[in-house]
């Protein structure tokens, strides 16, 4: 079978992996490169679990032709952190026990880190606008909504 | 056009425990040399914080810093068995059951430092901060991590403990049904104001004020988790969910998340919570379930929350726009109730 | 967002705690912040096949003859499985509690009860030529007729689903087909009764809907075990279900578990344990056996949806005499964990409130849809629905306040339940009275000093009978508290209701001469605004 | 069989590429074609192209011409494009939008189509490409066509810019802010001497395809937006119109509620 080489940036490292033709950007990263961050929830671009960002722009990497990110930069929730230290999303999303099975919280990162990286002074709308896509089953999003509020406003102590 | 705005109450009560019972649950609780505790379960976290609250339980039992035991969940070779995540059995039963090891090793850490100590056992109590004091006399004090040093390469003694948790199945009279189904009961009472569009069927959600009575809150964080997520997923409920959009029959079934319908994040309301404690004489504590019950009185709430509103009684679930509609047509309008008193 | 009311219940607390009741944080946050919990399909496995079902296209067939030969020399295939292979295809969930009939094949033989249901699994090198594979699998069926409403399948003549219960109901006990209530005597409680209001009530089958979908990978492991990476619900009733369907000794088997992205109850019914140990068994590989989402939610087990019918008998001043419920859980084409749920609907019943005359008959039916099993609020949050809205249109029909109706009818401790226990440690008062409290919806003085513990009587309480016999019939005491007040702004007693209530609605009852008070030490005696006297 | 990716430098390469394979799909977002992909439906090979004509947005004399492959971020990251924006953004959540394209909708299926239901409205063109020819159509004849002869490939569609307030939008949902359509009214409602002139109005999820409805054009014609002036185009409003039932609502349901929501928006009154 015949498999074709693409290079992408991960997380600020190069990687180079032989992929299988119509191989999607979430397969690859899971299997291929071993990052599991981003989840697999539908394979149809409905729950918004497998969330990645594409040059900075959020993309759903089940929906994503692993050949297609040549030479790009690909972000997941593996890489939020900045060496040991959380991101203020990650220690938003902790101060507002903004999740339960823990499931569509990589996707939910990323969704929201996309919106503060554009708008970093989200109104409420602006939020449930951003995480549109992306299914939580757990919290009712409440917590959500707020503790991306609370990112953007670096105010971390703020409470629901 | 008209929009209308109705309330409805519902009040509701939950059996916590397996139904009849006939459900063990075993734990498993030891210290390692330096005073750390690891809990070891075959019970399952899906996202509703049993190992978080496992975890306290522990601790309090063993009078520790909760950051000294650590819950290891979910691995058939070295978590003892128990029946599993469902039926609000969590918290009730493996709870119980780490309080029952808990005990037991908490009762070998005691001898073990009434050895080092030279005192009885009886006259320790732990600090809370990870030293057991005589009690009345603080000063006379021994760390956990010197006990269990001691305990374990001085005296030859291991901290640790079995559990286990079983409510005994109840028979079923086939003739009356006499049984003893639960061993207690969480209880609520929610109240939903909606606002209804008379001429699309539109349901909003306005607001909820509710009272949860738990027994007690082990975790208020957790609890609020629960009674948030699970009042949402009882508006799910109560307004979108179906497999079967024409049940009976089976046409048109969701396929995925665009299909399947829940609210979004545009969707919910303010909800206002109150929190009762009423122990539960066999709780872990006194604690309850609160997972599954939460979404309970939602559904019912809104329902007659919508009869306020405009007058009619929609009976099938989901309440969708077009049953509401339908049955304002049918009615010849919007009928609003008086104002609930 | 959350309120504590300390100052309800206090004297029963002990306060003096040091680790419980403070918000600590998740153990397992961290690990959901960074991305690092570890659910089942997050472990590397090398050489990992894929498991794909062939599901059935009819509600209900016989199967003639299946053709797997091309699909077996399809690219990338590694084995094709039929019912045939499986060791012991034939099990109900319960049978581990000893409860039921073995009535489900992991992969159909003969028959097919639903559409969906699996009839050939395929084990290729990627889940694409599973797909492919799967497509070339030629299965004759016959169609036959299906039955989807839980009525019909009751009714002579009705297709049977499912051969091992031919009434298509649940076998209780070994001679019903049902799981009965009897507490006092309904019919005559009815005729006594100012109002008699009789509703049709129906859930909806609905889905779990968890981020994460059932799945699981089974794993060969030294020394002739199987390692199994889950995301089940329940990991020892998972692992003694999959020895049983596989024949093997439990200790072959080691399941690792334990974090799981949502269950809800869906993640109980070890539908992809079995068949992916068994690939495991077959190719000496590695074998996940995941459902995509649309398999989730149409073949996954569902909620399933129940109708329900309450009648129930109200007097003037507020009191429910009598309350008959018929409940028909709908469970789809095999018992999973429904039988179970009827039970635990009937012991619900009559809700969280004391009635002297309950009577209930609670069915599990089989039908031709997607077998269903346990969710969150499990054989109560349908009966809940049904009860709740029923409440609140006898409190229309008398025009009595909604939460002062609910606090008038609330159980207390010591009342005798419809199950034969006595109510202990209740609080639906209180919680009435709280949420009132909070949404500003007012209720009278009189029910606001209402208490769930001894002393906050009701006359509903009085007839009930305290010692677990049979109960005899219970007459309502008229005599025994005086009427309440009405509402002010509620319509009289009598007037007609504000609104269309259903046609069901009876005349009310024509006065009756007063029965005798009860006697003390016969029963208890309370009222509304005594305490309760013993 | 694995499935085959190429890619050509060229549309006309690609378009004859795609119609040399029955199995062979184009892909440009992926929010189509990946997930017949990921769910195992029958693909053969995958056709792409990197012709930047695909992803570009230019002026074509009076016109506008969009390529297949820009994505709705794109547009909703154009100023100029700013009349397009509320259909822009009724399509997905804000991945869907960085992936789902201009092409992609006029082909996704009913309910969905949000964008293609303006483009409608503004009485778009598209251009096809057939092998190494292009052939321009009117969008309602392309819808038409749709699903039986669907030959070639959708480069771009051309369109004129609406005076300013023109196009009025609305996409009715049950899930907020996301979710997909009940149903989608575009209306394109010129002004003249305070009269309408030249209305254009199309539905989305009130047929196969997305709907041009004469009737209410007509109805709407030289009347005034107000309760008077509008009656006639809102008893006209489910002419002709046949929904689908389905998983989000009945065909009965988005009749009864279509000349509700076509009244509101005429009347400038909120969902």
């Amino acid at each position: 079978m015949t498999k074709t080489a693409v290079q992408f940036r991960h997380n600020e490292t190069d990687v180079a992996v032989f992929v299988d033709g119509a191989a999607n950007l979430l397969a690859v990263l899971r299997d291929g490169i071993g990052d599991v961050a981003p989840k697999y929830g539908c394979g149809q671009g409905t729950c918004g679990v497998c969330t990645v960002l594409i040059d900075g722009e959020p993309h759903l990497s089940c929906l994503t032709l692993a050949e297609s990110c040549q030479g790009r930069s690909v972000e997941t929730a593996a890489g939020l952190k900045n060496g040991p230290e959380l991101h203020p999303l990650q220690l938003a999303f902790m101060q507002h026990f903004a999740a339960q099975c823990g499931f569509c919280t990589p996707g939910m990162l990323m969704a929201a880190k996309a919106l503060l990286d554009r708008n970093p002074a989200p109104t409420r709308e602006d939020v449930a606008e951003a995480i549109s896509g992306n299914i939580c089953r757990c919290t009712g999003y409440e917590p959500i909504v707020n503790a991306i509020l609370a990112a953007a406003s670096h105010d971390d102590a703020r409470r629901a | 056009m008209a929009k209308h705005r109705g309330r409805g109450l519902a009040s509701v009560n939950y059996p916590i425990g397996m139904n009849l019972g006939g459900d063990p649950s075993q734990a498993l609780v030891h210290s390692n040399p330096s005073g750390k505790f690891t809990v070891s379960l075959s019970s399952i976290d899906l996202g509703q914080g049993l190992k978080s609250v496992t975890r306290q339980i522990c601790a309090e039992t063993l009078g520790v810093p909760v950051e000294d035991v650590y819950v290891d969940t979910a691995d058939s070779d070295t978590g003892p068995h128990c029946m599993g995540s469902f039926a609000s059995r969590g918290t009730h039963r493996v709870g119980n059951a780490v309080i029952t090891a808990a005990k037991e090793a908490r009762g070998v850490m005691m001898e073990a430092a009434a050895e080092e100590l030279e005192v009885n056992a009886g006259d320790l109590e732990p600090d809370g901060k990870g030293n057991i004091q005589v009690r009345g006399a603080p000063h006379r004090s021994i760390s956990i991590r010197d006990v269990a040093i001691a305990a374990q390469f001085k005296q030859g003694r291991t901290i640790a403990g079995r559990g286990i948790f079983l409510v005994p199945l109840s028979d079923v009279d086939p003739e009356t049904g006499e049984m003893t189904p639960a061993t207690c009961y969480a209880h609520a009472c929610l109240v939903a104001e909606v606002e209804v569009d008379d001429e699309t069927g539109e349901v909003r959600m306005v607001e909820m004020n509710s009272a949860y009575e738990l027994g007690r809150a082990l975790n208020p964080r957790l609890v609020e988790q629960q009674l948030v997520g699970g009042a949402w997923m009882g508006l799910s409920h109560a307004l979108y969910e179906t497999t079967e959009p024409y049940y009976p029959d089976r046409k048109h079934g969701p396929r995925d998340f665009n299909e399947y319908l829940m609210p979004g994040p545009g969707d919910i309301c303010p909800h206002h919570i109150a929190v009762l404690e009423r122990p539960a004489p066999d709780g872990p504590f006194g604690g309850k379930g609160p997972g599954e019950m939460c979404a309970n009185p939602v559904l019912p709430a809104v329902a007659n929350a919508i009869f306020n509103a405009v007058g009619v009684r929609i009976d099938e679930l989901p309440i969708t726009p077009e049953k509401i509609l339908r049955a304002i047509k049918a009615q010849g309008g919007a009928r609003p109730q008086r104002a609930t008193r | 967002m959350l309120e504590f009311r300390k100052d309800l219940f206090a004297d029963e607390r002990d306060e003096n705690l040091k680790e419980i009741g403070k918000g600590t944080q998740r153990q397992d946050m961290l690990g959901h912040v960074t991305a690092t919990s570890r659910f089942f399909d997050d472990h590397k496995v090398p050489g990992l096949l894929h498991l794909k079902v062939l599901r059935s296209p009819h509600h209900h067939a016989r199967i003639r003859s299946i053709d797997i030969s091309a699909a077996e020399h399809a690219p990338g295939v590694r084995r094709v499985i039929r019912g045939a292979d499986v060791p012991v295809n034939l099990n109900t969930l319960l049978s581990l509690l000893d409860f039921g009939k073995d009535d489900e094949p992991s992969l159909a033989v003969g028959k097919v009860r639903y559409r969906g249901e699996p009839v050939v699994a395929v084990i290729a090198d990627s889940e694409r030529e599973a797909y492919e594979a799967s497509a070339r699998i030629k299965v004759d069926y016959e169609p036959l007729p299906a039955v989807f409403d839980v009525e019909e399948a009751l009714k002579p003549g009705a297709p049977v689903v499912n051969e091992v219960y031919p009434k298509n109901t649940f076998e209780y006990y070994g001679k019903y087909d049902h799981q009965k209530i009897r507490y006092g005597d309904v019919e005559k409680a009815f005729a006594t009764a100012d109002h008699v209001l009789e509703q049709r009530y129906q859930m909806s089958p609905i889905e779990h809907a968890p981020t994460e979908t059932n799945g699981s990978i089974a794993a060969p492991d030294t020394d002739g075990r199987y390692t199994v990476y889950t995301g089940t619900q329940a990991l020892f009733f998972s692992l003694d279900t999959a020895a049983k369907i596989l024949n093997l000794p439990s200790n072959k088997l080691h399941f690792v578990g334990g974090t799981v992205g949502g269950g809800f109850g869906g993640k109980v019914d070890t539908i992809t344990e079995p068949l992916a140990i068994l690939g495991a068994m077959l190719t000496g590989r590695p074998v996940r056996y995941v459902l995509n989402r649309e398999e989730e939610m149409q073949f996954g087990p569902p909620r399933g949806a129940e109708r329900i019918y309450i009648k129930d008998g109200v007097i003037k001043d507020g009191r429910i005499v009598a309350r008959r419920v018929t409940s028909y859980f709908d469970s789809g084409a095999y018992t999973r964990l429904s039988s179970y749920a009827a039970v635990k609907c009937a012991a619900h019943i009559p809700g969280p409130y004391t009635i002297p005359n309950v009577h209930a008959d609670v069915y599990c039916v089989f039908t031709n849809r997607t077998p269903s099993t346990a969710m969150r609020g499990f054989g109560v949050t349908g009966v809940d629905f049904a009860l709740e809205v029923q409440m609140d249109k006898l409190a229309h029909l008398i025009g009595m306040d909604p939460a002062e109706f609910r606090i008038l009818n609330a159980y207390r401790d010591g009342d005798m339940k419809a199950h034969r226990r006595e109510a202990k440690n209740c609080a639906l008062i209180e919680c009435v009275q709280v949420a009132a409290e909070r949404a500003k919806w007012p209720i009278r003085e009189e029910f606001k000093r209402m208490s769930s513990r001894a002393g906050g009587g009701t006359a509903a309480a009085a007839q009930a009978p305290r010692a677990a016999t049979p109960a005899p019939l219970q007459l309502p005491q008229r005599t025994s508290r005086p009427a309440l007040p009405p509402a002010p702004g509620a319509p009289q007693p009598g007037m007609p209701p504000l609104s269309e209530e259903p046609a069901l609605a009876a005349e009310p009852a024509p006065p009756r001469p007063p029965t005798t008070p009860m006697q003390h030490g016969v029963a208890r005696f309370s009222s509304v605004f005594g305490t309760r006297r013993r | 069989m694995p499935i085959t990716v190429r890619t050509f430098a060229t549309l006309g390469d690609a378009a004859t590429a795609l119609a040399a394979e029955r199995d062979a799909r184009f892909l440009a977002g992926g929010t189509l074609v990946m997930r017949a992909v990921n769910e195992g439906d029958t693909v053969s090979t995958i056709v792409r192209s990197t012709d930047q004509g695909l992803v570009q947005v230019r002026p074509a004399g009076a016109r506008i011409e969009i390529g297949a492959g820009v994505t709705m971020a794109r547009i909703l990251a154009d100023r100029e494009l700013a009349f397009l924006h509320p259909a822009a953004r009724a399509v997905g959540g804000p991945a869907i939008r960085s992936m789902a394209t201009v092409g992609g909708n006029l082909l996704a299926p009913t309910p969905y189509g949000d964008f293609a239901t303006a483009l409608l409205a503004l009485d778009a063109t598209v251009s096809i490409q057939n092998g190494y020819a292009r052939r321009d159509m009117p969008l309602e004849d392309f819808f038409a066509a749709r699903g039986r002869n669907a030959s070639g490939l959708v480069a771009s569609v051309f369109l004129a810019r609406p005076a300013a307030g023109a196009l009025r939008f609305r996409k009715i949902a049950r899930v907020r802010p996301k979710g997909i359509a009940v149903l989608t009214i575009a209306a394109l409602l010129p002004i003249a001497g305070g009269r309408i002139a030249g209305a254009r109005v199309a539905y989305g999820a009130m047929g196969p395809t997305p709907l041009r409805v004469r009737a209410v054009e007509r109805a709407l014609e030289g009347r005034v937006l107000d309760e008077a002036g509008i009656a006639g185009a809102v008893a006209a409003a489910s002419d002709g119109t046949l929904p689908a039932s389905d998983a989000i609502a009945s065909d009965w349901y988005r009749r009864e509620i279509l000349p509700v929501h076509l009244r509101r928006l005429l009347l400038g009154i909120a969902a």
